[in-house]
């Protein structure tokens, strides 16, 4: 039986639809993330797990209980609220020593707990800073130490990690994924960023405009996207205009200058879809000009304009030299790389 | 020549009796305009206090205690050619003021109440000790002139009298004070009292409770068999630099025959002036003829001697 | 979704109740067809209402305490929203005093008062003069205006104002599209306060108010001198019918959660 | 108004107060000193005010007791009703925010009614419900057999605490509710999350959050009934005097000024002493919320 | 002459000092990002610049003016807040419309410009709603627009795209950089997103505790860091501990069974760092084990243990078969792609 279960859950504010026909079912220390555009319903949707809003239609349950049955306070989550909802009134320690004070843990073992939390999160020394003289990376930390003190059964995360820099935001993630392996913890995370999605979650739920449009683990949505939709919003996508020449005596698929044989089935006017990753410079293969190089760390991205239109290129910072701006390359990938659906043709 | 003259006074139906009644008659006879300052009489003192010096009222209207009060500390002029067959109650030293109607200090009661209760109507200011009107008496406090008088007239009873009250506060202290629900000086707040059913008996004045009777409330005036005292309405003009001559006009106005005869029949105001005939049915309550003359006049030159000294002793005696 | 509990709505309607019941009463009073003071068990009348028209004065009155307490009122918001603004985000010497002396006066009873100010004015030679009843009057409600505003502008999140600043906003336009609304709800609820304050003072008028200027209160006080009668639960009956019907166009046609709560507030 | 004009210039505070202190200079402090230096002048009957510099009214109110047991009443009955205004005024508040729109703003003015009607209606209203044996609450509950004899109320301290809460009240909800406003509900519910139950979350989240509304709140409540005239004076009538009555029957009845001008000193010293003491009190506890 | 001059700037809270001696210069339509861990100052900066800090000492000139001596409102200044900082009383286009009604713009003029705004960052039909009644990204992309529809000279940006998904932060990313392209705005980004940060700014200023730990191209501070706090934070590091062994004919660095000729200068114990992203699996080199592999989308990150000690190397998601979790293997990278330093030994 699933731990957590959304049952074709819905929620209107006035007339308008913000989660719609939402159904998932999580199992016990699951990790689960919720992915999508701005304004998809991610936040409403994690609201109404909590409790703090009521479904309009649908239901939720915890372990098999009607949710609505039970108290807010009484179902033993842990919450990161995306605008952080700190106590203004109380300092670092105070904040994250509620939620243990309500569990009337002992005075010696809170200070305790809350010096780990506080320090977990890199705040030591903060203890006695009120939330208004912190900032913002200092406070969101803050409300992670105060969902995670807790050692919560179900931890509920809004873009708990957002305001980060990327070193402690890799600790964090660790961090939590620890959590999530020792107390067994059940997870959602929403997050905008792909890549934490990614490398924390069992399974991502990607959302668009209210609906889910695909869940799967990690590389299932990524690599196997079930829609356009899922395949554009998770990392970058080349689309090429191409068509299937049957007419040879090796059935062909053609690109402006690069070609593949046929796959099965398809013919006409088809699109191919390659990620940047896997296109790589070669002797052969589209021919482009690179427009703009963008120095990434670890990456460069290069805009190229190729006989097929825009196209964008990733290659690993490996300290190769790498083409320049403005120079003329040719873009190739291997067949298996690629996606291929048909054309309409206007 | 003054183009306003204000006059002081109390404010409720008085009020409207004087605008109605006296004023525009005085304004087409004089030439002036009249505003009329509403306020009780110890309002209307304050007032003269505040603006000493500098005083706008030019005629003020109060009970006799703080008309006493007044003319002690200088706020009353003279007033010249009075009515001669006034009575000699009415009249105040060196004519700094005058009383413009005569009301009697005894017992209001509740008939229907009483009625109801099956209790025989009060007779005597020793009523007030009857335990049976537990917090159902009121009484007004003594730097009300009632108050004072009641104070007065029980020390009397009991062998004293203006120069030695301390029998009378021993009686208020230890037998009528378990009866009094309040000391209630303010006329409004007692007929309250009464129409709510908190209170069935209390001190008050004919005029009060001819006005009261007249809204159609059960109620009724005793006058104890042990007498009743005197009380006095006055007015005087004010004492200021360049004083118009009309104030003093004005004052006499009230002591028109007509005018007295509206103040009997509104209020109950005993005529201050001898002469005056009275028609059969007008004042029943009103100390007119025999009662009249069954008043008891308190001596007010002992009683101003001591009121400082009452009053405090009051207060924390009586009033705790 | 966040609701009331039970226990909340049972605690609301007793405290609801204790609050309405002595105006209920007072109200009821008002249709006895009886001279006196009594409940209306014999029948209801209008004779008391009827009553009002034989006093002019009263409406007179009336006018006279609506318009001082809204002038005083919105003349002492005027001096009080900058000075509150001050007292909460400044930690200044003097700052103390400063609101002791504007809160002080509340403190003093306030015959002293009337009668302090009667002897102030007639010797600045202002006496009886409607200005200076409305200058006591602005004094008395400051306090209200000023304790509420603080209420609202105490702990209010400057960085909104830091943004209004970056974009342009000079200091007037600051207050007024950014500051001022968003203490609102205490802007309100302050003049409020400081209106009723106003239109409800007796024993400080009693020595301002000159013929013509007298206050429905003061008129009450001088009509209840010899005598209580229903008339006063009449009066009293009318002005909480104007009151409710006031407020009920202005909520037809503003909408009163927008004047008490500030615009756009009604959210999750 | 930003914050670096705040650490820039020390003038600013006194910029915007500088209307509100020259009207208060004006028209307040003088007629205030004059009450204060009335309080050092003679006073006679037959002469009335001597406007000269004595000590004998500020040592009769310092030796008798009787002004001490009036002042002592006077603080009972003040820090009682703001003590009840606050216990029920603060929760209703919060109840009132609660509600949707419609509903909020009606009971909001319910509660506002009470001022809008004179006092001495008001008062006539309470006398009503529990005057005697008459009163209707009175009556009611005697027919019930709740009480055997009627709940004395007028002309009883409790009457007296109970009417002035009853008249104060708006001020408390009032205030409570500007300050409620500034709430952000998210924060109740990350209580909630943290298993808060709804008293803690008032008691802990809330209660310090609204501690500026509470504050003005209690300071008027006090203020107001520490120095109240009307509701004392007529709910406890002449024997349940408090400080206030005490000055008006020195001002209007006696004429004795400088020591009713001595009275009312000392109250507004006193009530001064409090309100700015509890006041620095509270906002130095609070010191985060009040920033 | 700089545009923008920050001449030796510290600001204090209390005794707590937050930024320190800090100078920078920015040209006229420079690109500068502000990069640093959590509470080093970075916001504090940025509010002494808008001038709603004063700083403690030092001095910031706008122009060669101080700025101090100009009012807020008056430095043509757009700012998006960390904590977005919108009217709650106002609708989103009321928002936007603020800063152009400040400048008297025409009724007319305003109205388009707002919706064009609003357009721009997504938000097209949403300008009657209430920030309280947006979701996070929706608030944060008012803020931005609200910023942006003032064309200011100088902008001031506080981790603007913070709660923006992939997509929509990336055409924020064009567009921030088009608008400060053709209006030549001077922008100041204070962002925890490397790469963002990369993409971005023409230069990079680090920071650490309150001070500046180096100023330079995006490509200078990732490959030339001028700390090892620099180059910790800037992406992720390898450091092995080496030896460098000039007995033998040819002068060897060893690391484990990993070799190269010997650099100059150095000698004995060394370390050398190298980035994840320049480690490839090979036949030789050091010896190690997968211990986590991790999928991140367009590259995967291998978390090894080495014989020198813990390990990560990230490999582009090229199609290839990637080497799996437990497999033993050879790391090496070549000489150019290290940077060698002494090692004290203990
Ligand atoms: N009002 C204040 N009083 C005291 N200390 C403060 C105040 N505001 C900020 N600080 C402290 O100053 C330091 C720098 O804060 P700042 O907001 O500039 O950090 P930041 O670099 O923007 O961090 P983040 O990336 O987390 O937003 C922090 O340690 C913070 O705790
Ligand atoms: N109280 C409200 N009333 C009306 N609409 C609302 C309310 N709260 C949110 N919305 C709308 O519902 C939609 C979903 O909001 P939600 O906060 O769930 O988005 P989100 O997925 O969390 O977005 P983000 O990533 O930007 O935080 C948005 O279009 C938002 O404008
Ligand atoms: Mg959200
Ligand atoms: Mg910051």
């Amino acid at each position: 039986m699933a731990y957590l279960e959304l049952d074709r859950v819905a929620k209107q504010f006035g007339a308008q639809t913000v989660v719609d026909d939402f159904s998932l079912s999580v199992g016990k220390g699951e990790f689960i993330s919720f992915l999508g555009p701005s304004g998809c319903g991610k936040t409403t949707t994690l609201q109404m797990i909590a409790g703090f809003l009521d479904p309009t239609r649908g239901a939720i349950r915890l372990e098999g209980k009607d949710l609505t049955a039970v108290h807010p306070a009484k179902r033993g989550l842990g919450i990161v609220f995306q605008s952080y909802a700190l106590f203004p009134h109380m300092t670092a320690a105070e904040n994250v020593a509620f939620g243990l004070e309500m569990r009337n843990v002992s005075r010696n073992e809170r200070t305790e707990r809350v010096r780990a939390a506080l320090a977990m999160v890199g705040l030591a020394g903060y203890e006695d800073r009120h939330p208004r003289r912190m900032s913002g990376g200092q406070q969101q930390r803050v409300a992670l130490a105060r969902a995670l003190v807790i050692k919560p059964s179900v931890l509920l995360l809004d873009e708990p990690l957002s305001n980060l820099d990327a070193k402690l935001r890799e600790e964090m993630q660790i961090e939590l994924r620890q959590i999530q392996r020792t107390i067994g913890t059940t997870t959602i995370l929403v997050t905008h960023d792909q890549n934490e999605a990614m490398s924390l979650s069992d399974r991502i739920v990607v959302m668009s405009q209210g609906k889910i449009e695909q869940i799967g683990t990690p590389q299932e949505t990524y690599e196997k996207p079930a829609s356009a939709f899922v395949s554009q919003f998770l990392g970058k996508t080349n689309d090429f205009a191409a068509m299937i020449d049957r007419t040879a005596a090796a059935a062909k698929l053609v690109a402006g200058s690069w070609s593949a044989p046929a796959p099965a089935g398809l013919n006409g006017a088809v699109t191919v879809s390659v990620r940047p990753e896997r296109i790589g410079f070669g002797d052969a293969g589209l021919t482009a000009k690179i427009v703009t190089r963008i120095f990434q760390g670890n990456h460069w991205l290069f805009q190229c304009e190729s006989e097929c239109g825009p196209a964008i290129v990733i290659r690993q910072n490996d300290g190769q030299a790498q083409p320049a701006e403005g120079e003329a390359v040719r873009l190739s990938w291997r067949p298996e790389d690629m996606s291929v659906r048909a054309r309409a043709v206007a | 020549q003054q183009k306003t003259l204000y006059v002081a006074g109390y404010g409720g139906s008085f009020e409207k009796t004087i605008r109605d009644e006296v004023i525009p008659a005085f304004e087409k006879e004089n030439g002036v305009k009249v505003e009329y300052v509403a306020g009780n009489s110890t309002d209307t003192l304050a007032k003269l206090q505040a603006q000493k010096g500098n005083q706008q009222i030019d005629v003020a209207i109060v009970d006799d205690g703080p008309m006493y009060q007044a003319i002690q500390l200088g706020f009353c002029g003279k007033l010249d050619g009075l009515p001669t067959d006034l009575y000699d109650t009415a009249r105040f030293k060196d004519d700094r003021a005058v009383a413009i109607g005569i009301v009697a200090t005894g017992l209001m009661y509740n008939t229907k109440m009483f009625k109801e209760k099956g209790w025989a109507p009060p007779t005597s200011w020793n009523d007030l000790k009857d335990t049976k009107y537990a917090k159902q008496l009121v009484i007004p406090p003594i730097n009300n002139t009632y108050g004072l008088e009641a104070l007065v007239m029980l020390s009397k009873m009991n062998g004293g009298g203006e120069t030695n009250v301390d029998s009378g506060f021993k009686i208020f202290k230890e037998q009528i004070n378990p009866n009094v629900l309040a000391y209630e000086p303010s006329p409004g707040k007692m007929t309250e009292l009464f129409q709510s059913g908190q209170a069935v008996i209390a001190v008050w004045g004919t005029g009060r409770v001819q006005s009261f009777a007249n809204t159609g409330f059960p109620v009724d005036f005793v006058y104890p068999k042990e007498g009743a005292a005197t009380l006095l309405t006055t007015a005087c003009p004010i004492n200021k630099p360049n004083a118009s001559p009309l104030a003093a006009s004005f004052v006499k106005m009230l002591l028109d025959p007509k005018i007295q005869l509206v103040m009997l029949k509104d209020y109950g105001y005993g005529p201050v002036l001898k002469s005056l005939v009275i028609p059969p049915e007008l004042g029943k309550m009103a100390p007119i003829g025999e009662r009249a003359a069954k008043l008891y006049n308190p001596d007010w030159t002992v009683i101003n001697e001591k009121r400082e000294e009452w009053t405090k002793r009051w207060n924390r005696e009586v009033e705790r | 979704m966040r609701r009331n509990g039970p226990l909340a709505l049972i605690f609301h309607t007793i405290f609801v109740i204790v609050m309405v019941a002595p105006i209920l009463v007072v109200c009821l009073v008002a249709f006895t067809p009886e001279g006196f003071l009594s409940l209306p068990t014999n029948g209801f009348s209008l004779r008391w209402f009827r009553t009002i028209a034989n006093y002019p004065e009263f409406i007179h009155a009336f006018w006279v305490s609506l318009g001082l307490g809204a002038l005083s009122s919105l003349v002492a918001l005027l001096f009080a929203v900058p000075a509150a603004l001050a007292i909460a985000r400044y930690r200044f010497r003097g700052r103390d005093v400063l609101a002791a002396l504007f809160l002080s006066p509340l403190m003093i009873p306030h015959v002293v008062l009337g009668i302090a100010f009667l002897r102030f004015f007639t010797s600045a030679g202002l006496g009886g003069s409607f200005a200076a009843l409305i200058i006591a009057h602005v004094i008395i409600v400051f306090p209200f205006a000023l304790r509420l505003t603080l209420a609202a502008a105490t702990g209010m999140d400057r960085s909104v104002e830091m943004a209004a600043v970056s974009l342009g906003a000079g200091s007037w336009t600051l207050f007024r599209r950014v500051t001022l609304p968003l203490i609102l709800p205490g802007v309100i609820s302050g003049w409020a306060l400081a209106f009723i304050q106003s239109f409800d003072d007796l024993t400080m008028t009693v020595f301002l108010a000159a013929p013509g200027t007298e206050t429905l209160p003061v008129r009450m006080f001088l009509y209840i001198q010899d005598n209580i009668d229903p008339l006063v639960t009449s009066v009293s009956a009318c002005v909480i019918a104007i009151t409710m019907t006031a407020l009920i166009l202005l909520d037809r046609f503003y909408g009163l959660d927008r004047v008490l709560a500030g615009k756009g507030d009604t959210g999750r | 108004m930003s914050m670096a004009a705040e650490e820039r210039s020390a003038r600013a505070p006194w910029a915007l107060t500088a209307p509100a202190l020259m009207l208060f200079v004006g028209v307040l402090l003088i007629p205030l000193a004059m009450t204060v230096m009335l309080s050092f002048h003679d006073w006679g009957q037959y002469k009335g005010i001597e406007p000269v510099f004595i000590l004998k009214n500020w040592h009769e109110i310092a030796t008798d007791p009787y002004y001490a047991e009036m002042f002592w009443r006077t603080f009972r009955i003040a820090i009682l009703t703001t003590l009840l205004t606050a216990l029920l005024g603060a929760p209703e508040a919060y109840i009132l925010n609660r509600m949707s729109g419609r509903w909020k703003s009606f009971f909001l003015l319910v509660i506002l009614g009470p001022l809008l009607i004179s006092v001495v209606a008001r008062t006539l209203g309470w006398a009503l419900l529990f005057g005697g044996n008459n009163g209707l609450v009175n009556k009611l509950l005697m027919s019930l057999g709740a009480i055997r004899s009627p709940i004395p109320f007028m002309f009883t301290e409790t009457g007296m605490v109970v009417a002035l809460a009853h008249v104060m009240m708006p001020f408390m909800v009032l205030s409570v509710w500007a300050a409620l406003q500034r709430l952000d509900p998210q924060i109740e519910n990350a209580a909630m999350s943290l298993g808060a139950s709804p008293a803690t979350i008032i008691r802990r989240i809330i209660m310090p959050q609204i501690m500026p509304g509470v504050l003005s709140g209690a300071i008027i409540v006090f203020s107001l009934s520490a120095s109240a005239f009307a509701t004392p004076a007529i709910i406890g009538g002449r024997r349940l005097k408090v400080a206030a009555t005490l000055a008006y029957d020195e001002f209007l009845n006696t004429l004795n000024w400088p020591l009713g001008a001595a009275v009312a000193t000392l109250l507004l010293v006193a009530l001064v002493l409090i309100v700015v003491g509890s006041n620095a009190l509270i906002e130095r506890r609070y010191a985060e919320v009040f920033r």
